[in-house]
């Protein structure tokens, strides 16, 4: 029983931790919106963590720059699990239009699982908040396949 | 056989000392099988006074050469063993004690050593006869061994930087205050023609207050505050505690400024027994309050562990000194309560600051950092000392600090007008110390203890057992003293604190039966000792509490079996990311917050009033006898004015 | 037998059961109503509960430069520290350790809790911990002052004469003379006390010491599963414990004697002192820098608790 | 020191109705010229290239596929690389690209982000001898051509 009730905490308590890997800043305040009044993310439990330590779905936007990469690994690892990484915007997943650049060294998909990808430059707010709802169940069902093993 | 006990207690240090100096030259093992003998034998003989003493409230007399009073004139040197001074030996032998044996480890790199050990017995051996004497003259010429023997251990280490000067502040402020207490001793001898303290006390109680007395009064007060260090003679404390090694210091802090509290309680309450006139008690509160808050923002300001805690010293004492000028036996109780607390937290904190520099070299809190992870049982030790002395429950700083505020608001409401007012801010000024303390501890252990361990200090060892065993017997002393007041009080504070009012026993017990009467005339009632709020908690909840929070701690880190351990930082971060702190994804490097950084939002605040605090401790030892002198002539003014 | 009914009380009544849910329900509300205020909808109610169990199901990291030992167990200490003060706090007439309920003792295991984080943070071994511990400091430094002063002052109205430390006799003296409030001179110190309750509990505008925009978090930056839950926990539970003391304070000396019904009016009651002095203030203001915290803690709340002691002195 | 603004603002809020969309629950119509998800209409397009010329991302991929009675196109347009800046669907002279106004663009699998459609472009006709006669106009909205 005391299982079950973590296992539907983790899905109602998403704390998102956002890492800007060199974003035009687009999907950074798109992100913003969706915890204004009018979007507001916090009906599902969603809330901004200062800290990866914190962080249960990991919102990260920008192409991989190569200033960014080292800082992006590092701070993915310190994530504890179960964590989900969510891709905001077109450039993690494919570097839009910096990729080639000499400065980027994405997608992120090099360095780590993206698990969902939310598309649009910039997505608009509902589609982040769809997304990270989606993300909230993969995290449930992340937490549940951990606990089985 | 019980009477020749305080004396041979006292010879023992002092003929300890004698054979260190001739024997003890060549052999580190005779000079350390002398001072522990000597050691050991004072604290046992001090142990056998308890019975006689604190349970059978019996008062020991002693006349030196058999001479005893001849025709009503006290000529023989005399020593007179109340609970009071048995209370106070037995913290000079204890203390003396644990810090022989901290001491064989902690000196052991040092040259020069048997001297060490002359001086240290001998300061030992100063304090002990200054708090078992029952004769004036007496208690100056130990006053004087005991600021000499002082003055040449500040200077032990005089390679480090600040120790000879240190030694010269304290020499020649220190030589204001012996002369102050020779001065005084003169004057009362001139009025009343005796040195022995139960027949000053007899006659000067019949005789009344004359011009002569008062001035005594003051000048012997002014000299025991000088040797108690409350402020503005504190300055040569500071420097003092800082210099000297942490062993010395931890005797400083545990006895030497104890005796001047000591004489300041047997001054007011036994010789002068002006405890009744409310200016003195204004005047004593004042100075304490005075005293605690000016130590306790001092340290908020240091960058030196071992000077942060001389300021914490001070502060303390100004809790003691204002706790007994309250004048009511709640007052008394928990000023010698919290002069016990203060000794043993006091000489922790100071034992730990020794086990740091004896392994890192310094105690420079820019410097430090991170050593919980080299030090686990130092560091351990240490939030013990620093939860006392900020008075965490359930340690003892706790316990006697809540009697020392009672007692303060009680005397608040008992007062009326501008008096209770001010007994009343004196609890507010006493309850926000107590927050400021526990402000620069957590200064501390977030600048040694916790925090990034700098590369130089990565490979530190913890400190050795020898060094590690008083540390824990006082860190279990500190958790007993404030599990179990009940205990405390009824065999040692309540026995205490009634013979500081029991005047007659005191002088019968010296003259003879009857003599108090026939000079003082009518003779001061035993003031009624009160102690119900003292049974205020009870230790079988706390000692649950306890058990409670240990079992917890165990689950916890018997639990998390997954996180990983106390592996080299830099080897870990080279293989996994994960265990690395988070520094905003930068690769984490030495970036500590340093001591003299935090705190800066008060800091900010209060900058004008910390100005002047640095001003105010200029180092140059003209100001501090500037100070010192000028307070002095306040002090002897105010006693002629409202006396 | 003693032994078994103090478990009782420390675990299920006054103690960890009871102001656990009473302070998550208290957190929820809070939540809650600040998003109704900003004209949002909200979390739901159980929202702190959802949190704290998440919490407990993630993985607990101890950094490689943390002192292990002391990271793990601050939280414990802070948290059994706030259970024992629940305990001692009375619930209008019942009181579960009558005699050792004191404003002192209360006072000095208020602090632990805020020990407790500054010990796990600097034993972290993180700069952001370092900063934040230091503002944590400073923050207890400038509320403690005048809560001090409000406790003496009530200590001093309700001693009938004299002075009181003791809770108990404070309700006692409630319910011979009605509640504090009522008593025209205490007005300055209830205002005085409901200003501290957010700096004590760290809610936004005094929440400097774990600004999560400006210093990720403060000393909680390194945390994370269990002990983070617990720390979660623990200021939940400062939010009871603080609007109670206040309602113990001020607004005692009724209650219907039914311990059950009285626990029920008591949380009621102190979510009605937390939507005052909590969410309203939350809601509507920005964070303070903390320099200018403590000037206001120091030279308008302690002015204001100070008033109230000096007209306790004059008129009572 | 500190001034409490907008408190009456709060209290009157509690009782008012809150500005929240509950958009997950009730689906919102996106505003008018909304640039979504792309649809692209295989039938129409011939096969210009000039969506591809004109992609900054380079978000459209063309695969073509010899065979017998003329080439197999695929478009392959990556929204998870696309700006949505619609000048593919401004250039196509066919109006065979067009942005909805579908904006919940949400995949696990990256599979799902891409919006594809193939057609058969045929061989022309092979050429006859030139005449004297000018060859008649190309039919412009020949779909085959």
């Amino acid at each position: 029983m005391f299982k079950k009730l973590i296992d539907n905490s983790t899905a109602k308590s998403p704390w998102i931790y956002h890492i800007n890997a060199g974003s035009c800043n687009g999907c950074d305040i798109e992100l913003v919106a969706v915890l204004t009044p009018r979007y507001d993310a916090e009906r599902f439990g969603f809330k901004l963590a200062g800290t990866p330590r914190h962080a249960d779905i990991v919102v990260v936007s920008g192409p991989v720059t190569s200033q960014s990469k080292e800082r992006l690994i590092r701070t993915l690892e310190q994530v504890p699990e179960p964590r989900v990484i969510v891709s905001l915007g077109s450039c993690p997943r494919s570097c839009n239009v910096f990729k080639g650049s000499y400065s980027v060294e994405g997608p992120l998909d090099k360095f780590c699982h993206v698990d969902i990808s939310v598309a649009g430059c910039a997505p608009k707010p509902e589609a982040i908040v769809l997304g990270l709802a989606q993300a909230a169940q993969l995290l449930k069902q992340k937490r549940e396949e951990a606990a089985q093993k | 056989m019980i009477q020749h006990l305080p004396i041979l207690a006292i010879m023992t240090y002092f003929l300890g000392a004698f054979l260190t100096t001739l024997l003890g030259h060549n052999s580190k093992s005779v000079r350390w099988f002398l001072v522990m003998l000597a050691s050991v034998a004072s604290f046992v003989m001090m142990c056998l006074l308890i019975k006689p003493i604190f349970l059978d409230g019996g008062i020991i007399g002693y006349w030196m050469g058999g001479r005893a009073p001849e025709a009503g004139y006290a000529i023989g040197i005399g020593l007179e063993v109340d609970a009071l001074s048995l209370f106070f030996g037995l913290l000079v032998t204890f203390t003396v004690l644990l810090s022989a044996v901290y001491s064989i480890k902690y000196i052991s790199r040092d040259d020069a050593q048997d001297k060490y050990y002359t001086l240290f017995l001998m300061l030992a051996g100063g304090v002990l006869g200054l708090v078992l004497s029952g004769d004036l003259f007496n208690i100056f010429i130990m006053v004087e061994i005991m600021t000499f023997a002082a003055v040449a251990l500040t200077a032990y280490r005089n390679w480090a930087e600040g120790s000879l000067e240190s030694a010269f502040k304290y020499l020649a402020v220190g030589s204001i205050g012996s002369s102050m207490i020779l001065a005084g001793t003169i004057m009362v001898y001139s009025q009343v023609h005796t040195l022995n303290l139960a027949q000053i006390s007899a006659l000067l109680a019949g005789q009344g207050l004359t011009n002569t007395t008062v001035f005594a009064f003051a000048l012997l007060f002014i000299g025991f505050g000088v040797k108690a260090f409350i402020v503005p003679f504190h300055p040569i404390a500071a420097d003092a505690y800082m210099t000297a090694p942490a062993s010395i210091s931890m005797v400083f802090s545990g006895m030497v400024n104890k005796a001047g509290v000591y004489g300041m309680i047997r001054l007011v309450y036994v010789v002068f027994q002006i405890m009744d006139v409310k200016s003195v008690n204004y005047l004593i509160v004042l100075l304490g309050t005075i005293t605690m808050f000016i130590g306790v923002t001092s340290a908020l300001n240091q960058h030196d562990f071992k000077r942060l805690l001389a300021f914490h010293s001070i502060s303390q004492i100004g809790y003691v000194i204002t706790a007994i000028g309250l004048a009511t036996s709640l007052g008394i109780a928990g000023g010698l309560y919290h002069a016990m607390n203060h000794t043993l937290f006091k000489g922790l904190l100071f034992l730990c600051a020794g086990a740091v520099f004896y392994s890192a070299g310094t105690t420079d809190l820019d410097r430090l950092g991170g050593l919980a992870k080299r030090m686990p049982q130092t560091a351990a030790i240490f939030l013990v000392g620093a939860a006392a002395i900020s008075g965490i429950p359930p340690f003892n700083g706790f316990a006697s600090k809540w009697v020392i505020y009672q007692a303060c608001y009680e005397a608040a409401a008992a007062a009326s007008g501008f008096a209770s007012i001010f007994y009343a801010v004196v609890t507010i000024v006493g309850l926000l110390v107590s927050v400021m303390t526990l402000a620069s501890f957590v200064k501390v252990s977030q600048s040694v203890f916790f925090g990034q361990l700098p590369d130089e200090f990565d490979e530190v060892k913890e400190a050795p057992l020898l060094m590690r065993i008083p540390m824990w017997i006082m860190a279990a002393c500190c958790l007993l003293a404030g599990l179990l007041p009940g205990p405390l009080s009824r065999f040692a504070l309540q026995p205490a604190a009634a013979a500081t009012l029991n005047i007659k026993g005191y002088i019968d017990t010296m003259m003879g039966g009857g003599y108090a009467a026939s000079q003082m005339g009518d003779v001061t009632p035993v003031a009624e000792l009160d102690f119900s709020t003292i049974g205020y908690w009870q230790p079988v909840a706390w000692l649950v509490l306890f058990v409670i929070i240990m079992a917890a701690v165990l689950i916890v880190a018997l639990g998390s079996q997954g996180a990983r351990g106390n592996k080299r930082s830099t080897e870990l971060e080279k293989v996994d990311g994960k265990y690395a702190t988070f520094f905003g994804g930068e690769h984490s490097t030495y970036s500590m917050v340093g001591g003299s950084d935090l705190f800066w939002g008060l800091r900010y605040n209060l900058r004008h009033y910390f100005g002047f605090l640095s001003d105010m401790h200029s180092g140059v030892v003209n100001d501090y006898a500037l100070w010192a002198v000028t307070a002095a002539a306040g002090i002897i003014l105010y006693m002629f004015l409202f006396l | 037998m003693d032994i078994l009914m103090k478990a009782l009380y420390l675990l299920i009544f006054p103690g960890l059961l009871y102001c656990s849910v009473a302070g998550l329900l208290l957190a929820g509300i809070d939540r809650k109503v600040v998003a109704r205020m900003q004209k949002r909808i909200g979390p739901p109610l159980l929202q702190p509960a959802y949190d704290f169990f998440k919490l407990l199901g993630k993985e607990t990291i101890v950094p490689a430069a943390a002192a292990r030992r002391t990271f793990l167990a601050a939280p414990v200490i802070g948290l059994v520290s706030l259970v024992v003060t629940a305990v001692l706090v009375p619930v209008f007439g019942f009181s579960a350790f009558g005699g050792v309920a004191d404003v002192v003792v209360i006072l000095y295991l208020l602090t632990i809790p805020a020990v407790a984080i500054i010990m796990g943070g600097a034993a972290s071994g993180s700069p952001y911990a370092g900063v934040g511990i230091s503002r944590e400091m400073v923050t207890m430094m400038a509320y403690e002052l005048p809560l001090v002063i409000v406790l003496l002052a009530v200590g001093k109205a309700a001693g009938d004469g004299g002075v009181t430390f003791s809770l108990s006799k404070i309700v006692e003296y409630q319910q011979a003379n009605g509640p504090l409030i009522t008593h025209w001179t205490m007005w300055p110190a209830a205002l005085a006390m409901l200003l501290v309750i957010p700096a004590e509990i760290g809610s936004h505008p005094f929440d400097v010491a774990e600004a999560e925009t400006e210093i990720c978090e403060g000393a909680l930056v390194e945390y994370s599963g269990a002990p983070l839950a617990l720390f979660k926990l623990s200021s939940a539970i400062k939010l009871y414990i603080m609007t109670a003391l206040f309602s113990c304070l001020f607004l005692s000396g009724w209650g219907t004697g039914i311990v059950a019904v009285d626990a029920l009016i008591l949380v009621a009651v102190c979510a009605v002192i937390m939507l005052i002095c909590v969410s309203l203030v939350r809601a509507v203001c920005a964070r303070l820098k903390v320099e200018i915290l403590f000037r206001f803690y120091w030279r308008v709340v302690a002015v204001l608790a100070a008033i109230s002691l000096i007209l306790a002195w004059l008129v009572g | 020191m500190i001034r409490f603004p907008y408190v009456r603002e709060a209290l009157t809020q509690v009782f008012s109705k809150p500005s929240t969309e509950k958009y997950p629950f009730v689906k919102k119509e996106a505003p008018e010229n909304y640039r979504g998800r792309i649809k692209f209409h295989p039938d129409r397009c011939i096969n210009c290239g000039m969506c591809i010329r004109v992609c900054s991302p380079g978000a459209i991929v063309r695969t073509v596929e010899k065979q017998e009675d003329g080439d197999l196109v695929t478009m392959e347009f990556h929204m998870d690389s696309c700006t949505f800046c619609q000048m593919c669907a401004d250039f196509c002279t066919k109006n065979s690209i067009e942005l909805t106004k579908d904006y919940e663009m949400v995949a696990s699998d990256p599979k799902d982000l891409i919006e594809s459609g193939t057609f058969l472009k045929k061989k022309p006709v092979p050429k006859k001898p030139i005449s004297d006669e000018l060859p008649p106009a190309p039919k412009v909205d020949d779909p085959e051509m």
